[in-house]
């Protein structure tokens, strides 16, 4: 470890300003609460002046403290001035328990860690059996839910036979042939729907569909005209002459 | 009674304390020169007829709790389990076609079942190996139990509805069989 | 000495094999509809004085060898793991002003925790995150566990070395952790 290294271990040997600041406070050998702050104050001040070489990291919080405790020194000289707050004397007592705490505190771990510590200075049994716990499993079904699992399964495996309903449908193809029959037997404009046959139902609506597609496939092919005057207005079919 | 003295108090201590039965030697080492043998037998006496005795195993001794008081040191207790649905599945089979192979079963399923579903059946006392098949490989077929009957309160198994009255009850209704059921099949075992 | 009845051989075995300290509650659910409590009192007086101890450490009760003892059994291969300063310090603040938040451990050391320290006491055992405390930011606080109090012996957090004390003179007081221009300013780290 180089030189400079060195000088600066002073200051890690504490743990932060107040871990200083609780050690001066010691040497003064009185209770804390007894503590003369200013010469805490004094003391501190000369400990930091005297470490020319700091680690500035390190040294920082230090230097902060002391400017802070420069400022408390004077304030506490000089005559109180209402005016400032928080009053001088406050902030020295504030100081003097922060101290307090400290202190008790580290007393406090002192004191716990010279217990009998269990592993240490007592013991618990070496080879302990441990309490054991044993499960019984009692499963759960009833008779639904066996047959119900049978009947899912048989209903799973079983082949499926899809059985697809008859059903009345014109198809595009006899639309085509009713339309173009029809509409050469009219001379003027008719409705699409005059075109389509009785009936109600699906039947209807297929044909419908059906003779829709059928006009359109005439009037492509010019055999028909269509007019229609406004969207979903009836739609007109005439034959081309 | 009257109070131990120092070197029975710190036998005593040392044989809670040690790791495993210990021997007169090794108590010395701990303790020094007293009268080891004499604190063995002053704690044998004093435990004699409570929860904990003082034993010797060969040369060596240590504290163990009272061979009567096993009972107390473990605890049952009951758990309740549903079945899974392979679990179930898998009984159902098993319950209308008995006496039937895991190879039946997994073609009626039409998945694969895992080596724990079967063992979950047969630790409810509900399936029980039912001997080997006469065919090649003789793989083991698997019945149901008397328990099983009483536990569905069945009279015998001609007491289960057939496929008939699974029919009438709407159980085969298609509808029944929900998209996860697809996913169990694609992917081939269940999840038991 | 009269010799224990069956109720006080039961719990002394229960005890005597249970792997760590043991509540009431899971005595009852083995020893079952006994008075837990009277047959705990009567151990400890047959105890007294013996080699080995029953002690109660928060709401559980183990026996552990008498701390007079400590010279005959002390082992240094079992040497507990040396706690840093800082490492002592967060641990007596915890268990003395718990629950605490990280912030409030600074403000009494007037150094920053370093991250090893609190992970150090929670490996242990000792130390755990007690919940959010209900103010802006919603800080974690610590405090410590039933290991803790098995460790160090404590029957409760009321044993803590001089807490009476330390709570009659204000030093347990909460801590004020607000900006404070003059007493915020140390920033620095513990030597973790």
């Amino acid at each position: 470890m180089g030189e400079p290294e060195q000088l600066t271990l002073d200051l890690e040997g504490w743990e932060g300003p107040l871990d200083l600041l609780l050690t001066l406070a010691r040497s003064q050998k009185v209770d804390l609460r007894r503590v003369s702050i200013l010469a805490l104050v004094e003391q501190y001040l000369r400990y930091i002046r005297q470490r020319q070489t700091l680690k500035l990291e390190v040294a920082a919080d230090y230097l902060v403290m002391a400017a802070w405790l420069a400022y408390l020194k004077s304030a506490l000289l000089l005559p109180r001035d209402p005016a400032v707050e928080p009053d001088p004397e406050e902030l020295a007592l504030r100081l003097q328990l922060r101290l307090e705490r400290l202190d008790a505190m580290r007393e406090a771990g002192a004191r716990l860690m010279a217990r009998d510590r269990l592993g240490r200075d007592v013991f618990a049994r070496g080879t302990p059996d441990g309490l054991h716990v044993v499960r019984a499993t009692h499963w759960q079904a009833e008779i639904y839910d066996l047959i119900a699992a049978y009947g899912r399964i048989s209903a799973r495996t079983r082949p499926v036979m899809h059985v697809v309903a008859d059903r009345e449908v014109m198809t595009l193809e006899a639309a085509l042939a009713r339309v173009s029959q029809l509409v050469g037997s009219r001379i003027d404009w008719a409705t699409l729907d005059s075109f389509l046959p009785d009936g109600s139902g699906r039947l209807r609506r297929s044909a419908l569909a059906s003779s829709f597609l059928a006009a359109l496939e005439l009037a492509k092919q010019g055999r028909v005209e269509l007019r229609q005057h406004a969207p979903f207005a009836p739609l007109y079919l005439r034959a081309l002459a | 009674m009257s109070p131990p003295d120092d070197a029975v108090r710190a036998v005593e201590a040392i044989l809670f304390a040690a790791s495993g039965p210990i021997g007169i030697a090794a108590i010395r080492a701990h303790v020094g020169d007293v009268d080891v043998a004499a604190a063995l037998a002053r704690l044998e006496a004093d435990y004699a007829g409570r929860g904990i005795v003082l034993v010797r195993r060969g040369d060596r001794w240590h504290f163990e709790t009272a061979p009567d008081l096993a009972h107390v040191l473990r605890r049952d207790r009951d758990e309740v389990r549903r079945l899974s649905r392979a679990g179930i599945e898998t009984l159902a089979i098993i319950a209308y076609h008995e006496p039937v192979t895991r190879a039946e079963i997994e073609a009626i399923r039409g998945v694969q079942i895992s080596k724990g579903t079967l063992d979950v059946l047969m630790e409810a006392g509900w399936v029980r190996p039912a001997g080997r098949r006469e065919v090649p490989g003789r793989p083991l077929t698997f019945a149901t139990t008397p328990g099983f009957l009483a536990h569905f309160g069945l009279a015998s198994r001609r007491d289960l509805p057939g496929i008939d009255d699974l029919r009438a009850a709407g159980l085969l209704d298609p509808v029944d069989v929900a998209p996860d059921e697809a996913l169990e099949v694609e992917t081939g075992t269940d999840s038991d």
